[in-house]
This record gives C-alpha cells, structure tokens and sequence, in this order.
C-alpha cells in the first residue's frame, strides 16, 4: 500500500490527489474522497488551526498503518491543513482506495473520525475580529468511539 | 528536558517551546506541572487547573503520573478538537 | 437541495463536479465523493454497461430524494457511465455535499448501495473475447439492506 | 402495449423493444409471458425459466401476477446487476 500524508498551509487539488493513486492501475475498483471545508457559522470570518507536528505526523501514520490492517487499501492519502482559514477554504482531504467499495468508505470514515476529534490540532475560531479556542466536542468523540 | 506548549497554554505561557533542567524531585507530570506553576504568573495561570490540560511524553498521550526524565520531550495542551 | 444526475458515456472530472457543488458557498462542511472504477479482475478486457433509461433515471432521482429526506444533504450528483468500459475506466461517481461529515459520508454510501445492487444496469464482462452477462449478487444485497 | 427487453432477454429475444395489441385474455403480466412464448423460439427461450427473470410495469418492479393494459410500457430482463 502507498500512504501520502501531508500537513501544509497550501491548499491541495482533489483531482490531483486522486489521479495521483489511481493512474495506470487497474487494480483499484473504489476511490472515496472526503473533503472538509471550514463552515461560515454564526458570522465565523478565520479559523485558525495549530498542531503539535512531531505527534500530528506520527499519530496520522499510526491511523493509517491501523487503517490499512483493518481494511484491504491499495492507496491512502491525508493532507490537512493548518494556518489561517477562511469560510469556504478546504481544510483536509482523505482519499482511500480499494478494490473494493465498502473497505475505501469504512477506511475514510475511520481517518476522518480521527482526524476531527483526536488528532493534535487545536483551532481557534474569529468572529468580529474577536478569537478564541475552540472546545473539544463530545458529539465528535462518540464518533471516534464506534471504531473500538 | 523540551517542554512545549500548544494553544491557550501556550498563550498563557507566552512560550511555545522551551529547554530546562530539571531538580531531582521532579519524577512525574505532577512534580513537574507543581515545578512548573512557581515559574511565573503566566505558568500558574495556566496550570491552574490540571483537569483542562492533556500531557504527552515523547508524543505520546500520558496521565499526570507518568515518569519524565532529562531527555523527554513533554508537551502540554488543551483538550485537543481535532482538524 | 441541488441534485445533478446523468447517465452518459462520457468520462467526468470529479475536480469539476466538486466544484460545481462548492463555488462560492460557505455553508457546506462536508464533501464525500466515491468514484467507482472497472477493474482488471481475472484478465477482464472489457466491461458493457445497458441500462432501462426511463427507470434508471426515475429510480435514481427516487433515491435522491430519500437520501434528501434522511440526511441534511446541501447538494448531491449522480453521474453513472454506460457503454463499453476498460479496466481502470471510471464507471460511477457520487458526490454528497453536507454541512456535517456524518450525513455526507451515510448518504453517499446509501446512494452508492443502491446504484451497485439495484439500479436497472446489466453488466456484460468481456475476457479473452467471450462475454457473458454477470449475474446478480447477494453480497451487494446485503450492503443494501443495511439501509432498510 | 410498449415491451422492452434488457441484456440476455433481449440477446434471446434478437430485439429490444416491440409494440404489440394484446388478446383481451391478457390480464397479468404471467398471461403476458404465456402469450409471448408462442411469438417464437427466441421468446419461449427467454421465457423459459420464469424465475430468472424481473418485471417493471411503467418503470415499477412488479410480480407476475400485476395487471397489465394496452397503454402500459413493460420491461422483461434478468435481477439486476447495478453499475
């Protein structure tokens, strides 16, 4: 399996990102995407996200090594973005694939439930040019928890 | 030993990094979080209540009892809320 | 909701879907697309697709707008290619646009249920210059049922 | 009455769809299949293992035992097999 994980300020091409996995291979029957992007909820202007990167990389890799045992991947790939965001910006991309397509949806799923409640970022929301951090969610983390 | 900051912690702190060496009563979390809290306002501020923070230890999730020692690298941050 | 469904020959750009669903919005959170592919599998040369059109595009649109029913969904396309197919041809694509992850990953699955197990499509396999229509499968009735 | 025939069905049958004036005997669709068998070999072929094949009257899966009329569209092909 190829695994691509990247954490960046720049923004990412989904197709880019798929052609990447798939060209010249006929292996894979089912690429499945999930692509976030930050939400203009109740007059959000910035959001603003920080990591720890020596555990960010290496927790994402731990998931994606995890990912891969539980489910038949051929190729995976997480990039997430950190720095300043405005509504409408992409902020993380998980592309899985499989031969099949319930194992590239469950894989995505996985990563991304993960990647929205336990991975080390911290974000920090801007509204009327006044910031503050966000609080960890319980309803994320019941997420998280269907896959133990 | 590293100590990192993320955060609000950070922001507290006014550091996101920083290298000390420790006294030989500091063996846990705990001792250091207490080591910690005498350094000034700002790391009293934010260790003031040890309920809000998480710990890891050479980027791994640990509990306030865990051992740390000259070489670790220990960061303290806020609940994390993810990507 | 917007919904975008077509049943072509043509190849389509997932870049281009995904934008098309995102330009210029602020309120969606969530992006899923699944992109289904032909593969290779035991030498296969060629895949034919025949569909019942009025039917595939009624019960497509049916679907759609049970899925709309069910999650909070911003946008969705169906694209699903017919004709003669070779390995590693895109075959299907799903995009689900939502402002929650959960509803946009639940809806392109169901959605991709449906188009693998009963949508009106008869695949006829090509391999070594013999073709033969495949036969129906309970794994796939399965993975739809799930939704019952 | 519009008939249309999918995949092997129409392969047997050697056309994809027909339009036919049926005997006013022709209730149900299992009268319908009775009456087509005869058209001719290709058709008793097609029709020869009634659970081999699905029926959609005006685009809605139905049993053998729906009523079928002159303005009807039928469609006769094997289970699905989804794309």
């Amino acid at each position: 399996m190829t695994a691509r994980i990247s954490i960046q300020h720049e923004d990412f091409d989904v197709a880019e990102e798929i052609s990447a996995l798939t060209q010249d291979r006929t292996d894979i029957g089912a690429i499945v995407t999930f692509a976030g992007c930050v939400r203009a909820d109740d007059g959000l202007t910035s959001l603003t996200l920080e990591h720890y990167p020596a555990m960010t990389e290496r927790e994402i890799a731990g998931h994606v090594a995890e990912a891969q045992q539980r489910w038949p991947l051929v190729a995976v790939t997480v990039i997430h973005r950190i720095g300043t965001l405005k509504p409408g910006d992409a902020i993380v991309l998980v592309v899985t694939a499989s031969s099949h397509r319930r194992a590239a949806f469950e894989a995505a799923d996985f990563l991304m439930d993960y990647l929205k409640t336990q991975a080390p970022f911290w974000k920090q929301e801007e509204r009327g040019g006044v910031r503050h951090w966000v609080e960890a969610k319980t309803s994320d983390d019941d997420d998280a928890k269907r896959w133990r | 030993m590293t100590l990192l900051y993320f955060a609000w912690v950070r922001q507290k702190i006014g550091c996101s990094e920083e290298h000390v060496v420790l006294p030989s009563n500091v063996k846990t979390v705990a001792d250091l979080v207490d080591y910690l809290r005498a350094f000034g306002a700002g790391y009293a501020d934010a260790f003031a209540d040890a309920k809000r923070l998480r710990v890891a230890v050479n980027q791994n999730h640990v509990g306030w009892d865990a051992a740390v020692g000259a070489d670790d690298e220990v960061a303290f941050f806020p609940p994390v809320t993810g990507g």
